[in-house]
């Protein structure tokens, strides 16, 4: 693997930059490995990457029924926090911020993890309340989160607008400064890259359409378009469309496919300086290192595997970022998009085991995955290594709907008096 | 027979333009009637006619009003001053039989929009199709007006009720005279 | 945004009337503490969230307040048909065949 | 010169032709720099008709860039404009209409235009391949927030944003119609006419502020015996006429929606100098079509050669475009260079206006003879089997170098021209961006060499070139079958078969893909394959050699197709130039996805009047008025204004709270409870029901008396609460949360009309029906009594919890006698409208006794001093019945009820599950907040588990101290203990005690 540094770059000036080798390898299929992973996203390419750095295993396929990253990964609002409520999943979270730090590094790939602050805001009595709580849950789990007032909140994000007469004020915020944004291809890119040279076959346009077992039960590998590749174990990590996957193995999940549209403005001179949240409204924004302004919004109600939400979606979000940056809304929206994110019941993860012998399953992330990714592919790789959770993704097993063990971040959010 | 939706003559218009008014109207009863087959059957002895029972459709008669809202759902209206007489002359109708009658003349308030822009103007807010093929005169229907709900009687052509609960009636004029503004331009 | 046909109101409304119910056809049991956890389990989060032709549940929340149900295909978002609460399920599987056809056609 | 400005600024306007009013003359800048227009003119007709071609620099390079197109695809020119004292970038000076006084400039230059230090960028272009960003600035880690990144976003981004408030207002129109025309050139016309013929509902848009597309630049061509123009003008006003037809220039479909749902962006008085501020800056037309005539034409392309870039290089069509519609010169000596026959037509309008035409350059070998003819009989030199291999000048293209292919593919140089301005094509691209966007797929089409609509979804069907159909006449009768076909699906109007007769406007052949051939240095030249985002056909190479094989990775790779024309111009030369490099045919390499909008959309424009209290609506009480009068402050619940509290005089809201509590205690307090949701549940197994929906058991209760109600999701935990009253034997008065209102009423509506259809029940929201006052406290009595009739308000008749029906003030009244506070309580439930005078008149009686009205803030902490719970507070939907301590709510003998079922599943059952707990700090002044940790240790190691958090923490006036909720790990067992609460400043220590903190038996609820 050639090593990218500034140097390289400029060596390479000096040939036209006709001397750059591919950044991975496009193999044909084996006939069996000792793992594959279905879905060549972030996650599952991270599962690749660390099962052969961490774990040794290089006998590893990842397939994709299209390009790689292009699911989720490359569609998303690239934001990454830790500052979650619930000890489980700030531990999740924070293991990933900790891989952040230093991935670029890491895979020798610019992945722009930029730590702009992310900052949530706090527009009645009540997100006080929730935030606050996040804020004292989080500095005694040594995650890093603290409460701004409006003014201190405007400070940091200049265009923010704190008028005490519109329709919901800015009341306070809760800012993580360490959270922040990456470059979403980057990562799946940067994983792919290093995946591939320590071995790990990345195999695109394959389909899985069958997942085989042995009488006895355990997995033998997967039917695809592209024919039969054996496997001793088998990791699923393909978000939206885990259902239509796990359905071969003839498991039911706790899971519903709905479409998340995110959107981008033309790209203007600075003007956003972090990345903006509010629940309350549903907005969230930041401005990509090209000068676009991204925005998230919402998911439509109804299952789809169409990556198309409906415009009024859409619009509900504008209003929002038009009330609180009322400048921007002369700005022009430039592109709109889905993804399908796989949604559970209390909106946290399930990463680990299943019924199935060889089965092993990462999901759930609904609209929130991309910030894990570091973190989901280094435990996923250890419990498919090992056979058994890693400590921290051990809560977010599947059983926790059977024994109502739940991780519920989305309950905390309800309103009532 | 006279309407039942009068404009409030205490009030001055919402809006008075050639190409549109809104005024708020007086005062209601308003009656919420669900129930099974054997007493709706049974209102008409209240109601001096029968409930309507073709879906977004309205009954008049006798001074009172009978608004499809659901299958098992009527709004019935009658002079305010008839409340309680109304109330209990429905509730004697179907007196034993499988039904509710609520009482929500306070629930609801009502605008009357009218003039040859009304069905434009409704529909900066309003998203179904309002020609009059598609919503003749007559229909009624629950919709929405941007986010609030709405119930819409189209009462002539260029005339339809437009009702809402209480609370949410301010947000529903500001949205129509917001988008009335460009009505007063030449 | 989506148009839907509401088998009461015999219309077809626009989505944003409309509140989405989930899969359709998962009744509740009868006695549910003749279930164990996981048949429990199975009853209050697993769902088949079918690519393709989905019975799921709607409800005229901002028209005529009934749910009802609807088979749609969840990869065109298109609706196959809409019928009302208690009416049977359609065999999914020959309405996809007959799709099929229609498209061949 | 113009004729009618001897000053005139305008050099290159020709003497006459166009349509524009040359009667009056506009003034307006670009970068300060005045200059004149007519009416009619763009920005960018008006720039060229001034001789202005460098109008922008590019985004990474910062080359200096001319107008390209003249269309909305435009990469190069877009300016700012400024209006309302704020300037709007990024807008396309090719759409930018010229009014009086119009000011714009140019964008992503520093300190100007002719002089951008940015343009260093283009020197060290070497260093800048595709994704070069991904493989440095890595060390040292600390430098990419720090060093890097700031240069990057300064460097990147096109215009300015706006600074200020945009004081613009703007519309929606929900809008349905039989047959959407989007396109308004040859084929959306004719479609326009024959479906509208029929009756049928039609609405015609078009991006153009001028209706007739390719028609408004065309010469020659007739149409039913009339010039193409005039056919135009005669057809617009006959659509004008009919009633069925709705005409919307200034309006691009910029998203197609499943099911014919179709959004368009009308843009209402950019054009405008002064406009009436009552109109809006821009619609939204939310369009239901039963059918979709997609008349979007083609976009031409540029032509890949080395240096292409340069300002006076122009696509021929625009060239074409700014000579015949506005009467504008593209140059003074033009070279025309070609792969097709259309731009032949670009070079002899120019030569017969007057124009010097240097040469045609056509990389075919044997253009088609009759052009050669018009050429010769023109006097117009042509080179076939030449391309243009480069280019030079600084600011404007001076020079052409030119090239002969030879049989074998390679280039030998032919020569320099010298020449102003380059018009060129390298054929069309039919225009199916909107046809993807409604989820069809393309097909490549080898003959057309394009991909083209396939079978449609939804119920669209395209028309004219951007479907592939060539030639005037041939367009023309497609679009009007077109709509005839669509209007007959959408109303089963039967086709009349008509057609539309046309001459000139042929087909036009030829066309190329890719990039040109050329006898340069490929690794030293930079030819464009995306313009503004300075992505050369050497990036697309680079990123293929590095193993982007997907159409997608190479786009996100390189950003080729992901500039603000959204790849219109550059897809097709991409994507050819990449199935060369990966030796695939191109159909296989394949097409990215088009995404929505077609263009750019102002965010204004989606929110639409969304502004202020219409951006979600303010739900008020009746005592609203009187509360903005007594200054009482609010806050936001859901969508309702609830008065948190009333401060007198200079008191802050821990004073006033502290007040408000005391007398309430000590002699009475008025609040305001009307939010709270209400239901009428009637019929006669409403009992039944209730039984099976809330925990408690309901058949015992008899009519007049209520009870505390609890209720529980599927997964047994806590969602809601309120108060039930009987009112009779089939008639309930249930409340909810202010919050959980529409909630629970849709899940009584789904239980009822789903699971129990055979229960006769229906429920009625009364929410609205009733303001609610709450009158507590030991002098409750003496306030209501004297409006009380027909109801016995002593202990003995009306106990707690007690409901009956009445008269209030002489008003039809519900009255409960039900606490929140623990204090002796009434519930008045009056009819809305009478809200307002009766809040009055209990007031005054209030008064009266001494007592006050309080807010939100005071009735949570007089029912914190009793240990009742909050929902959403005490509970976060992870919180049963038994860790809330309502263990006695739940009905134990009851056959089920919803969430019954959950409540014994293990983990539910578990040791050690989080109970609420009172909570008293050691130092009865310290106060807690809310969301605090709670720990066993004063110092706990990172990574503690937390035995639970503070819920609820407040100063109890009526105990003299501070108070807490919390929910703690097996916290009924610790009662007594002492545990702590860490915080930044260190640790507070706390006793747990029972929740029940004040009056524990209860003795004041009797009074």
């Amino acid at each position: 693997m050639t090593r990218y540094s500034f140097l390289e770059v400029a060596k390479n000036a000096f040939s036209a930059h006709k001397n750059w080798g591919r950044q991975w390898r496009s193999p044909e299929p084996k006939p069996a490995y000792d793992v594959i992973i279905i879905g060549a996203g972030g996650h599952g390419l991270a599962t690749a990457y660390y099962l052969a750095k961490v774990h040794g295993i290089t006998n590893v396929a990842v397939l994709d029924k299209g390009w790689l990253g292009g699911g989720n990964t490359g569609r998303n609002t690239t934001i990454v926090r830790s500052n979650y409520l619930w000890e489980e999943s700030a531990r999740l979270y924070q293991h990933a911020l900790d891989l952040w730090d230093g991935l670029s590094q890491e895979l020798n790939y610019n992945v722009m993890y930029s730590q702009r602050g992310v900052m949530m805001l706090a527009h009645t009595v009540h997100d006080i309340q929730v935030f606050k709580r996040h804020i004292h849950a989080n500095r005694l789990a040594g995650v890093t989160n603290e409460w701004l007032s409006a003014e201190e909140a405007k400070e940091f994000c200049p265009p923010l607008n704190i008028d005490k007469n519109i329709r919901y004020p800015v009341m306070g915020a809760a800012l993580q400064r360490v959270g922040g944004t990456a470059r979403h291809d980057a990562v799946a890119w940067g994983y792919a890259r290093g995946a591939s040279a320590m071995g790990v076959d990345i195999i695109q346009n394959c389909a899985v359409t069958g997942i085989r077992r042995a009488p006895t039960g355990e997995v033998t590998g997967v039917e695809t378009t592209r024919g039969f590749i054996g496997a001793k174990k088998i990791g699923c990590v393909a978000a939206g469309n885990t259902s239509v996957v796990m359905a071969m193995a003839g498991l039911k999940l706790p899971l519903e496919s709905n479409p998340l549209q995110a959107l981008v403005s033309e790209p203007v001179k600075p003007a956003f300086p972090c990345v903006v949240m509010s629940n309350t409204i549903h907005a969230y924004i930041s401005q990509s290192d090209k000068g676009e302004l991204v925005i998230g919004a919402g998911t439509d109600q109804f299952v789809s595997y169409s990556q198309a939400g409906g415009l009024h979606i859409t619009t509900h979000t504008l209003d929002a970022i038009c009330e609180l940056f009322p400048m921007f809304r002369r700005m022009r929206m430039l592109r709109n998009w889905g993804g399908i994110v796989d949604n559970t019941p209390d909106r946290s993860p399930i990463i680990g085991l299943t019924p199935v012998p060889g089965l092993y399953l990462n999901c759930g992330w609904g609209t929130g995955g991309f910030k894990a990714t570091p973190g989901s592919g280094h435990v996923f790789a250890h419990t498919i290594a090992t056979g058994a959770p890693h400590p921290v993704n051990a809560p977010f097993s599947l059983d926790r709907f059977r024994t109502g063990r739940l991780i519920d971040e989305a309950a905390a959010a309800a309103v009532a008096h | 027979m006279a309407e039942i939706y009068t404009p409030a003559a205490s009030l001055a218009p919402v809006l008075r333009q050639d190409a549109v008014s809104i005024q708020k109207t007086a005062p209601l009863a308003r009656l919420s009637f669900r129930g099974r087959a054997e007493a709706q059957a049974a209102v008409a002895g209240a109601l001096g006619f029968a409930l309507p029972q073709a879906p977004l459709s309205a009954a008049t008669g006798a001074g009172k009003v009978a608004l499809w809202l659901g299958p098992d759902e009527w709004l019935l209206l009658a002079p305010e001053a008839e409340l309680e007489a109304f109330e209990a002359a429905v509730n004697a109708a179907v007196a034993g039989l499988a039904a509710s009658v609520t009482d929500i003349s306070h629930r609801q308030d009502a605008v009357l929009v009218s003039g040859p822009r009304a069905a434009w103007l409704l529909n900066a807010g309003v998203p179904i199709d309002l020609a009059l093929p598609a919503f003749p005169v007559g229909m009624v229907t629950r919709t929405l007006c941007h986010k609030a709900e709405v119930i819409l009687w189209r009462k002539a052509e260029d005339q339809f009720v437009l009702e809402c609960w209480r609370s949410f009636q301010p947000y529903v004029l500001e949205h129509l005279l917001d988008a009335a503004r460009e009505l007063s331009t030449a | 945004m989506l148009l839907i046909s509401c088998p009461y109101c015999g219309v077809e409304r626009p989505e944003t009337e409309f509140r989405y119910g989930g899969e359709a056809h998962i009744a509740r049991p009868a006695d549910p503490s003749q279930l164990n956890d996981e048949e429990w389990a199975q009853f209050l989060y697993m769902r088949t969230n079918t690519r393709g032709l989905y019975a799921e549940r709607w409800r005229h929340a901002h028209g005529c307040g009934r749910f009802f149900n609807a088979v749609r295909d969840t990869v065109s978002d298109k609706f196959v048909c809409t019928y009302k609460a208690g009416e049977p399920k359609p065999d999914l599987d020959a309405l996809a065949r007959a799709s099929q056809e229609k498209d061949a056609r | 010169m113009s004729a009618h400005s001897q000053n005139s600024t305008q050099s290159t306007r020709l003497a006459h032709g166009g349509r524009i009013d040359r009667s009056r003359t506009l003034q307006f800048s670009f970068d300060g720099k005045v200059m004149q227009a007519h009416p009619g003119d763009t920005l960018a007709s008006a720039l060229i008709a001034n001789g202005v071609h460098l109008v922008g620099r590019s985004f990474k390079y910062h080359r200096p860039r001319g107008i390209l197109t003249a269309g909305s695809e435009e990469p190069n020119a877009l300016v700012g404009v400024y209006r309302h004292g704020d300037q709007t970038p990024n807008l396309r000076a090719t759409q930018v209409e010229v009014y009086e006084g119009l000011m714009a400039i140019s964008q992503n230059r520093y300190p100007s235009l002719d002089f951008d230090v940015g343009a260093i960028n283009d020197v060290l272009s070497p260093l800048f391949p595709a994704g070069f960003y991904y493989k440095t600035f890595m060390w040292p880690k600390a430098f990419w927030d720090k060093v890097y990144e700031p240069v990057i976003r300064a460097a990147a981004g096109l215009g300015k944003p706006p600074k200020l408030a945009d004081p613009d207002h703007y519309a929606n129109l929900y809008a349905h119609c039989d047959v959407l025309v989007i396109g308004s050139g040859p084929a959306g016309l004719a479609a326009a006419l024959s479906a509208s013929e029929t009756g049928a509902r039609v609405i015609l848009c078009d991006e153009q502020a001028e209706m007739g597309g390719s028609l408004l630049s065309e010469t020659g061509s007739t149409i039913e015996g009339l010039p193409a123009a005039d056919w135009v003008a005669a057809t617009l006003a006959t659509l004008a006429q009919r009633d069925n037809v709705t005409l919307l220039p200034r309006t691009t479909a910029f998203g197609y929606f499943v099911q014919n749902f179709i959004a368009l962006a009308e843009r209402v008085t950019d054009h405008l100098a002064q406009p009436d501020a009552n109109l809006p800056r821009e619609r939204m037309w939310q369009v239901r079509a039963r059918q979709v005539v997609i008349a979007a034409g083609a976009h031409e392309r540029p032509m890949v050669f080395p240096e292409n870039d340069r300002p006076g290089i122009l696509l021929a069509s625009a060239g074409r475009t700014y000579l015949n519609r506005y009467g504008a010169a593209a140059g003074r000596r033009v070279l025309v260079t070609t792969a097709c026959d259309s731009a032949w037509a670009a070079a002899f309008d120019l030569a017969d206006a007057g124009v010097e035409v240097v040469a045609i350059a056509d990389m075919r070998a044997t253009p088609p003879e009759p052009l050669r003819e018009a050429a010769a009989r023109r006097g117009i030199r042509v080179e076939a089997a030449c391309v243009v291999t480069g280019t030079s000048g600084r600011l404007r293209v001076s020079k052409a170098m030119l090239g002969r292919l030879r049989n074998d593919g390679s280039v030998v140089s032919a020569g320099d021209v010298t020449c102003d301005a380059i018009l060129m094509s390298s054929g069309w691209t039919p225009s199916v961006s909107l046809y993807s966007q409604s989820r069809g797929k393309v097909v490549w089409n080898a003959e057309h060499e394009a991909f083209l609509p396939g079978a449609s979804v939804q119920r669209e069907r395209s028309a004219g070139s951007c479907r592939g159909v060539n030639g005037l006449a041939a367009v023309l009768e497609d679009g009007y079958a077109a709509g005839e076909q669509a209007a007959e699906a959408a109303t089963g109007a039967a086709r009349k078969g008509g057609r539309l007769t046309a001459t000139g406007g042929e087909a036009s052949t030829g066309g190329y893909l890719g990039a040109l051939p050329h006898d340069r240095n490929a690794g030293r030249v930079k030819a464009f394959v995306d313009y503004q985002n300075d992505v050369t056909a050497k990036d697309v190479q680079l990123a293929v050699r590095e193993g982007m094989m997907s159409i997608e990775h190479i786009k996100r790779y390189t950003t080729t197709g992901m500039a603000t024309d959204q790849g219109r111009l550059s897809n097709m030369n991409a994507l050819a130039i990449a199935s060369g490099a990966l030796g695939a045919p191109l159909p296989q390499v394949g097409l990215t996805t088009f995404r929505l909008p077609y263009s750019p959309t102002t965010f204004g424009t989606f929110a639409g009047s969304s502004r202020g209290d219409a951006f979600d609506p303010v739900r008020r009480t009746p005592s609203h008025d009187w509360v903005v009068a007594k200054g009482g402050v609010f806050e936001d619940v859901g969508q309702w204004k609830r008065t948190w509290y009333f401060p007198q005089g200079s008191e802050d809201m821990h004073a006033a709270v502290a007040r408000e509590c005391r007398v309430t205690r000590q002699s009475v307090g008025q609040f305001d409870a009307s939010t709270l949701g209400k239901i009428e549940v009637v019929g006669k197994d409403a009992a039944e029901f209730l039984e099976r929906f809330y925990t408690n058991p309901w058949k015992g209760l008899k009519p007049g008396r209520c009870r505390y109600a609890v209720l529980l999701n599927e997964a047994g935990y806590i969602i809601d609460d309120g108060v039930v009253g009987r009112l009779a034997d089939d008639r309930f008065h249930v409340t909810t949360t202010t919050g959980g209102a529409a909630r629970v009423f849709a899940m009584m509506e789904d239980f009822l009309q789903t699971e129990w259809p055979d229960l006769d029940v229906w429920i009625t929201s009364t929410t609205e029906q009733y303001a609610v006052i709450a009158v507590q406290g030991p002098k409750a009595r003496e306030v209501i009594a004297p409006f009380v009739e027909g109801i016995d308000l002593s202990n003995a008749a009306f106990p707690h919890m007690s409901v009956a029906s009445g008269r209030f003030a002489g008003l039809p009244c519900r009255l409960f006698r039900v606490s929140f506070t623990g204090e002796l309580g009434f519930e008045v439930n009056v009819p809305a409208r009478h809200g307002a005078k009766v809040w009055e008149l209990i007031n005054a009686e209030v008064v009266k006794q001494g007592g006050c009205v309080y807010g939100t803030e005071t009735m949570h902490v007089l029912r914190a001093e009793k240990g009742y719970i909050i929902i959403g507070q005490e509970t976060d939907g992870t919180v049963t019945p038994d860790d809330a301590g309502l263990d006695w709510a739940i009905g134990k003998k009851k056959f089920d009820f919803v969430g019954k079922r959950s409540l014994s599943r293990p983990d539910l059952v578990a040791k050690g599950r989080k109970q609420v707990v009172g909570l008293l700090p050691v130092d009865p002044k310290q106060m807690l907040e809310e969301g605090a940790q709670i720990t066993a240790e004063a110092n706990p190691a990172k990574g503690t588990p937390a035995l639970g958090h503070v819920t609820s923490a407040y100063w109890s006036e009526a105990l003299g101290r501070t108070i807490a909720l919390a929910i703690v790990k097996d916290g009924r067992a610790r009662h007594g203990e002492v545990l702590n609460v860490p915080m930044p400043a260190g640790a507070v220590p706390v006793k747990v005690v029972d929740p029940v903190m004040y009056d524990p038996e209860g003795t004041r609820l009797n009074g």
